[in-house]
């Protein structure tokens, strides 16, 4: 972990996803935010890399850069009318919400600093989606199939709700 | 042998309310029927109560226990004695009267008299549980009927008046539900046990074991929510509001007995429980008694409403309850359970002649009638008699109970002074009463201009002279003869009394 | 020095630019945007914890690995977060059918 | 006493109560089955009320004194708490003898009542009163009532008693309750009202002195709180002042000032009515109840109770009295009279002379009644009309009625041998032994009444007949029904039928001979009756017998002179003074003044507290809800219904309850 390269990795991936983040939620163009957006969860893929969780990461392109995101353009794209497009301006609370989230971080850094994690030794390199293949249908069989009609429900929701009637 | 009557005389009517709500719409014979036919059933059982109740024996009697939630010491224990015999017979005689007073009523009648019923098994819930909690629950689930009765079936301002109503009893009942868990945590755990049964925790003398400030904060915890209820001043401004609105029925209800699970409640807790607190702040309690009785003889002078007026002047009469729960004499306490008891069926009398007469002409004011004996012979007759039984003349019961209460206030030295006040409040009513006859019926025949069909007010005939009567009947037979219902009361204050001499006072 | 807290500080800004964001829009796909940035750094965090965290002691217990465990978790957020944005986004298109925009100022049914 | 028991005491009031049912309840309609059903349950009670008298005065004869010759039961009516509220019946002479009163005049009355209760149909004839039967149902109902009051043995019971014939009263003054004048005079009904209340003023001090008596005796009973009080249970101020409280409900029944203001107003009653209730009885018994507590009021220290009772009636004689002279209105003066006779028996019991007293009140029924079923025979004569302005001349139409109310008039001015004059010199021999002041009031007293009632006399029956001129501008007189016409001149006045003749033949009987029972000729037979027996060692004074036939004569005199002769003019001292003519035939403003005070202070008080009610009491009440409220709706403009901000103040709570839960140094 103390390899140089990862550290620059690391360091990259975290500026592109911070600037990136930053960009979706400072831009006013809806559009470019949403590009930024998945800009920042491929970044976020690349973290789980370096977390030795590679199929988080393929899953996090997929879903996150591929599925969510194409949802999203598509809403952007239905909701977007001649005049309003790419229209994305704050809210009147923008100060306060600077506030808190600044609040938020600062309670956050301060538990962070203050908290000594009982940390062991790194767990094994080589990839374990194996292990987690394991664990996802050994003992969270029933997690995951609920995970599944949840899913269902979601799309069927999701149908009823955007229906034309 | 006992079938279990205070359950039956509690659940009759909630049967009766299921069946009335049940039957067809249209049908509305089935409806009056079904609904006069359950309070009936109610009333019958009460007066087999009453007559199977051995005045010998005393004590409570057609007891029911049985465990309900045991891990908190609730019980469903339902008894009655000598104070709260009345009280359900006032309840189930006087439903019955308003189901037959509403006979006519148009609006959604299904509704009506099952929410009538609902009432019925809250108040007789009331009376008969000697469990404390369970006669919190009775004493909450008689507020819904009561609130949509008047709300539904009320006048122009009916929803203030029933959100009054409401959020008023409430207040008083969130204290008093502190007071109860207090009573309930602080229990000697060895004389009394952790129970809610009235009767183990009046066994605990709280006063001796934590002190007059703990049980003087547990005694108005309790004491403000049936206040509230009698309804004594400063809090009775509910009253008039509600009265108003709610139709005669209603009224009839609330008036005569609604106000007396005040009156029944401070003796059944306050005084059994908390003697010694009640000891110590009774000057408190006869001052609000005076207050009450000459302030609401005041306030009944000046009113034109005919309704208002009696329902000012119930102010004025539950005063003398109160002053007999706090001159703390036996003779007193037992003149107050009868003047809870007649004040029932006199006010209950009043409010339904004066629904007679607003059925009628569509108004009550009394600057609109003048010489209605003319037109109403029979009804002036008897609204004179009611009027009489009121203002606490002889022969009718009004005096029985009002003469007890000055006798025995006057016996305790303390409340001399406060005795002689409130009797002063004789003469008052005895002058807004007259005032109010000579108005409404002595004179030339008049009608205002608000009553648009004069030809439409005559004399009384039919099913409404049965209530009448039947209330007329119970007013002369106790104002002739007491004993009928003071040989009972006698039974039940006894052992309120032993408790105060066991706190030694 | 790559530690624990380097990844769980990282989780931190990008949480709070989202929470920032969540706050601070006024178009709601743009809030649902921000909303999925949140849940990218929890996940971020829970896989750096189970990436960093010492062992739980499993023995005699029939439970997976620790390292594995956060990973199971971040799957059902990746799930709960897609249905989340299916959901989410068909009402935003509900809400413009009917009301011709998708500014959460002006939805404001539940209002006094 | 042996040959009567005392079970068929029940008998005398329940007669005249079953009547009362049975007329209200079902015969009401038939007019004459319900006059017969009433006089024949008081003809029953009269038989009893007879025997029971006779087995006392046969007793009396063989010399049985004091308490062989009471005889009482005491029942428990209900008991409450440890108080037994008892229910009995005592006969004694006096009870006796109130009972023969009570029960001869109301069997007079009703007979009256029969001819007089009539009205003029369409056609001009003669039919019954509507409220006929309703009538006589009230007056069975007085008769029980009043009967119960003088059997009671015990101060609830004549509480009860006390209460219900002022109810009586309160139905009968309103019987007309549909008549209304146009000038606004007071109606009947406001007269009932009035009536009611003045007295139930005076009840509420009778009920305090009860009220102090059962709690220092722990009795009810007459006999047993006499026996307390001799104990010395209650002595000293207390009973002073009790017995001053049980004075003040005698005060209220008898009219005596200053709760007099009622009697003259209950002349809108039926005038029967006004001869039985508001002369003979009902307003007697106040004067019963002093006589028969006499023995409490002695007992109070320096008898100051006694005191009091002596002056109030002193004054209320000449107060009454001189209202008497100017009144217009032949009842008007009747019930002064009234007034001021029942003042003169309680001055008579106040200086001590108790069976003078008792004496007068027995005398005075009789005469008292007489005079009013006179004026109402002159009354009904007329066409209804009371004012004595519009009468004269109506000896001639009216001999009968003319003699008998001389008759009656002569006994009331007290001039030997009409039955006043052997009571009320007793009375003012008692107050002369007493207290010179109230020998003067007395004497002035009766120089007033035998004055004013023969100028009623003089102006009813002599001179011009005044009826048919209408030259008066003064209202259409107070007549009883309201309806009665003025039509036809002296020529259409008749004689009363006989119905109601022989009542008044019988009382003027009675007023010239019932004085010789307590007369020194028969040994003062009625006082030493009275007194059970006690030895009476009066001695005659005189001075005050020959002073008092003295003033009787100048009395009747001067009135002849002025009303009679017309030598004196009558504005003699009217036209000088006119302010103070006025003054008293406004009653001495006392009637104003009580209006003045219910108007502005009972209800002005009534108003004040509603006031308060409202926007006071019931001000906090609904301030309090809308502080609530207040809060409510000022509170519910943070629910702007915008999620970001339910988001932002999400979570800002959050991150400041975390941050205190962190860093708040929570003790663990």
């Amino acid at each position: 972990m103390n390899d140089p390269v990862v550290i620059l990795a690391f360091a990259v991936l975290a500026i592109v996803m911070l600037v990136s983040a930053a960009a979706v939620v400072l831009l006013r163009n809806i559009v470019h935010c949403a590009l930024f957006l998945a800009l920042s969860f491929l970044s976020v893929a690349g973290i789980y890399i370096l977390l030795n969780a590679e199929f988080l990461a393929a899953v996090q392109i997929l879903i996150y850069a591929g599925a969510v995101m194409i949802l999203l353009l598509f809403a952007i794209m239905l909701t977007q009318r001649a005049g309003a497009i790419a229209e994305n301006p704050p809210n009147n609370q923008v100060g306060m919400a600077a506030v808190v989230a600044v609040a938020l971080f600062g309670l956050l850094a301060l538990v962070l600093s203050g908290t000594s994690w009982l940390t062991g030794a790194p767990a094994a390199t080589q990839p374990n989606t194996e292990a987690l293949g394991r664990a996802l249908f050994e003992y969270y069989v029933l997690p995951f199939e609920i995970a599944s009609v949840l899913l269902l429900v979601a799309m069927i929701g999701a149908i009823v709700i955007a229906r034309e009637d | 042998m006992n079938p279990g009557y205070l359950t039956l005389i509690v659940f009759v009517p909630l049967l009766g309310a299921i069946v009335t709500a049940l039957m067809p719409k249209d049908n509305i014979r089935a409806i009056r029927f079904s609904a006069a036919g359950f309070s009936f059933i109610a009333l019958v059982l009460s007066a087999i109560v009453w007559i199977r109740y051995d005045t010998a024996l005393a004590g409570m009697q057609f007891v029911e226990q049985a465990t309900w939630i045991p891990s908190l010491g609730i019980k469903y224990f339902m008894g009655v004695d000598g104070l709260s015999l009345p009280m359900v017979f006032l309840t189930t005689l006087l439903t019955f009267l308003a189901v037959l007073a509403s006979w006519n009523i148009k609006l959604r009648p299904k509704l009506y008299f099952s929410l009538l019923l609902l009432l019925e098994m809250g108040i007789a819930g009331v009376f008969t549980s000697l469990d404390l909690l369970l006669f919190f629950l009775f004493w909450e689930v008689e507020l819904i009927p009561m609130y949509l009765l008047i709300v539904i079936w009320g006048g122009q301002r009916r929803e203030y008046a029933a959100i009054k109503f409401v959020l008023y009893t409430l207040a008083g009942s969130a204290l008093m539900l502190a007071g109860i868990l207090a009573l309930y945590f602080y229990a000697d755990p060895i004389v009394s046990g952790r129970t809610f049964d009235m009767l183990e925790l009046a066994k605990t003398n709280y006063t001796a074991q934590y002190g007059a400030a703990f049980s003087s904060v547990v005694f108005f915890l309790l004491l403000i929510g049936f206040v509230i209820k009698l309804p004594s001043f400063p809090f009775h401004t509910w009253l008039p509001d509600a009265h108003v609105e709610a139709p005669t029925a209603v009224s009839v209800i609330l008036a005569g007995v609604l106000l007396k699970m005040g009156g029944y409640a401070i003796i059944r807790i306050n005084a059994s429980i908390l003697p010694q607190a009640l000891q110590d702040w009774s000057y408190l309690l006869a001052g609000l008694a005076v207050v009450s009785v000459i302030y609401g003889a005041a306030t009944s002078m000046v009113q034109n409403d005919m309704k208002k007026m009696v329902a000012y002047s119930s102010v004025s009469h539950m005063g003398y309850v109160l002053l007999g729960i706090a001159a703390l004499t036996p003779t007193s306490m037992n003149g107050a359970v009868l003047q809870m008891f007649t004040h029932g069926t006199i006010t209950g009398m009043l409010f339904l002649l004066v629904g007679v007469v607003y059925d009628k002409a569509h108004t009550r004011l009394i600057s609109e009638f003048g010489g209605l004996a003319k037109r109403m012979p029979l009804y002036a007759a008897l609204f004179v008699t009611a009027g009489l039984a009121s203002l606490g003349l002889p022969g009718l019961s009004g005096f029985v109970a009002e003469f007890t209460v000055f006798v025995g206030s006057y016996l305790n030295p303390n409340m001399q002074l406060f005795t002689i006040i409130a009797a002063a409040g004789i003469v008052i009513t005895a002058g807004y009463i007259t005032w109010m006859l000579q108005r409404v019926f002595f004179g030339p025949l008049r009608f205002g201009d608000a009553i648009k069909e004069s030809e439409h007010i005559q004399d009384v005939r039919g099913l409404e002279v049965v209530p009448l009567v039947t209330l007329l009947a119970i007013i002369i037979a106790v104002g002739v003869y007491p004993s009928l219902v003071t040989d009972l009361i006698n039974t039940g204050v006894a052992p309120v009394m032993t408790q105060f001499v066991k706190a030694g006072l | 020095m790559l530690s624990l807290n380097a990844f769980l500080l990282l989780s931190a800004v990008l949480f709070c630019i989202g929470l920032f964001g969540a706050l601070s829009k006024r178009n709601a796909v743009a809030i649902l945007m921000s909303i999925e940035l949140m849940f990218n750094a929890v996940n971020i965090m829970l896989v750096a914890f189970a990436r960093f965290l010492a062992p739980a002691s499993t023995v005699g217990q029939a439970l997976p690995p620790v390292s594995t465990v956060g990973q199971v978790f971040t799957i059902f957020i990746i799930t709960v977060a897609a249905a989340e944005a299916a959901v989410g986004l068909a009402i935003v298109l509900a809400i413009y059918r009917t009301r011709r925009t998708i500014s959460v100022d002006e939805v404001n049914l539940m209002k006094w | 006493m042996d040959s009567f028991s005392l079970e068929y005491l029940w008998l005398i009031p329940l007669l005249p109560f079953l009547a009362f049912v049975v007329i209200a309840l079902f015969t009401r309609r038939w007019a004459r089955l319900s006059a017969y059903i009433s006089i024949l349950a008081i003809v029953a009670s009269l038989v009893v009320s007879a025997w029971a008298l006779l087995s006392l005065v046969v007793a009396f004869l063989g010399h049985a004194t004091g308490e062989e010759l009471v005889k009482q039961v005491t029942l428990t009516w209900f008991s409450a708490g440890g108080v037994d509220f008892p229910i009995g019946l005592i006969i004694d002479p006096l009870t006796a003898m109130m009972l023969i009163v009570v029960t001869v005049i109301s069997l007079l009355v009703q007979l009256f009542s029969q001819g007089y209760m009539v009205v003029k149909d369409d056609h001009g004839n003669l039919k019954k009163d509507p409220g006929y039967g309703r009538y006589f149902a009230f007056i069975s109902l007085f008769t029980m009532s009043m009967l119960i009051l003088v059997l009671a043995n015990n101060f609830l019971q004549i509480y009860i008693a006390w209460e219900l014939v002022g109810l009586c009263s309160y139905l009968l003054i309103g019987f007309w309750y549909d008549k209304t004048y146009p000038d606004g005079s007071i109606s009947p009904a406001q007269a009932a009202k009035k009536a009611f209340l003045t007295t139930r003023l005076g009840d509420l001090g009778l009920l305090v002195g009860i009220l102090i008596i059962y709690m220092t005796t722990g009795s009810f009973v007459f006999t047993d709180v006499e026996e307390a009080i001799k104990a010395g249970h209650l002595a000293g101020g207390l009973l002073t002042v009790a017995m001053i409280g049980v004075f003040l409900g005698a005060v209220g029944k008898s009219a005596q000032f200053p709760l007099h203001v009622w009697l003259p107003d209950a002349m809108e009653g039926p005038t029967p009515v006004s001869a039985l209730i508001h002369a003979a009885t009902m307003v007697a018994a106040g004067v019963y109840l002093v006589a028969r507590t006499f023995e409490m009021f002695a007992a109070s220290p320096d008898q100051q109770a006694l005191l009091v009772v002596a002056y109030i009636g002193g004054f209320t004689a000449l107060f009454a009295a001189s209202m008497g002279l100017v009144m217009n209105d032949i009842k008007k003066v009747m019930a002064y009279s009234t007034i001021s006779q029942l003042g003169y028996m309680m001055m008579g019991l106040g200086v001590g002379a108790y069976a003078a007293g008792v004496f007068h009140l027995f005398n005075h029924a009789f005469f008292k009644a007489l005079l009013f079923l006179g004026s109402g025979s002159v009354i009904y004569a007329a066409h209804h009309e009371q004012d004595m302005r519009r009468m004269g001349g109506l000896g001639k139409r009216l001999p009968v009625t003319m003699i008998t109310m001389i008759f009656a008039s002569l006994a009331l001015a007290g001039l030997p041998p009409f039955s006043g004059f052997w009571s009320k010199d007793e009375i003012l021999a008692g107050a002369a032994g007493k207290d010179q002041l109230l020998y003067i009031v007395g004497s002035l007293a009766a120089l007033f009444t035998a004055f004013y009632v023969f100028r009623a006399i003089f102006l009813t029956f002599t001179g011009e007949y005044r009826g048919a001129q209408g030259g008066y501008d003064a209202h259409g007189g107070h007549d009883d029904h309201g309806h009665g016409g003025h039509g036809g001149g002296l020529e259409s006045i008749k004689e009363s039928p006989l119905v109601m003749l022989i009542p008044l033949i019988l009382l003027a009987l009675a007023s010239l001979f019932s004085g010789f029972l307590g007369s020194p000729f028969m040994g003062n037979a009625f006082q030493s009756f009275i007194e059970k027996g006690a030895e009476l060692h009066e001695e005659i004074n005189y001075t005050v017998m020959i002073s008092s036939v003295l003033i009787a004569v100048v009395g009747i005199s001067l009135a002849s002179l002025v009303y009679y002769f017309k030598v004196i003019p009558a504005d003699l001292i009217s036209k000088p003074l006119p302010w103070l003519h006025a003054f008293v035939l406004n009653k001495y403003a006392m009637d104003d003044l009580y209006l003045w005070i219910v108007n502005n202070v009972v209800l002005g008080f009534s108003r004040a507290a509603l006031w308060f009610d409202i926007h006071i009491v019931d001000g906090i009440v609904n301030a309090v809800a809308s502080v609530i409220g207040g809060f409510g709706g000022t509170l519910r403009r943070v629910e702007t219904g915008r999620a970001p901000n339910y988001g932002l103040a999400i979570f800002a709570g959050a991150i400041i309850i975390s941050g205190i839960l962190i860093f708040g140094g929570s003790p663990r």
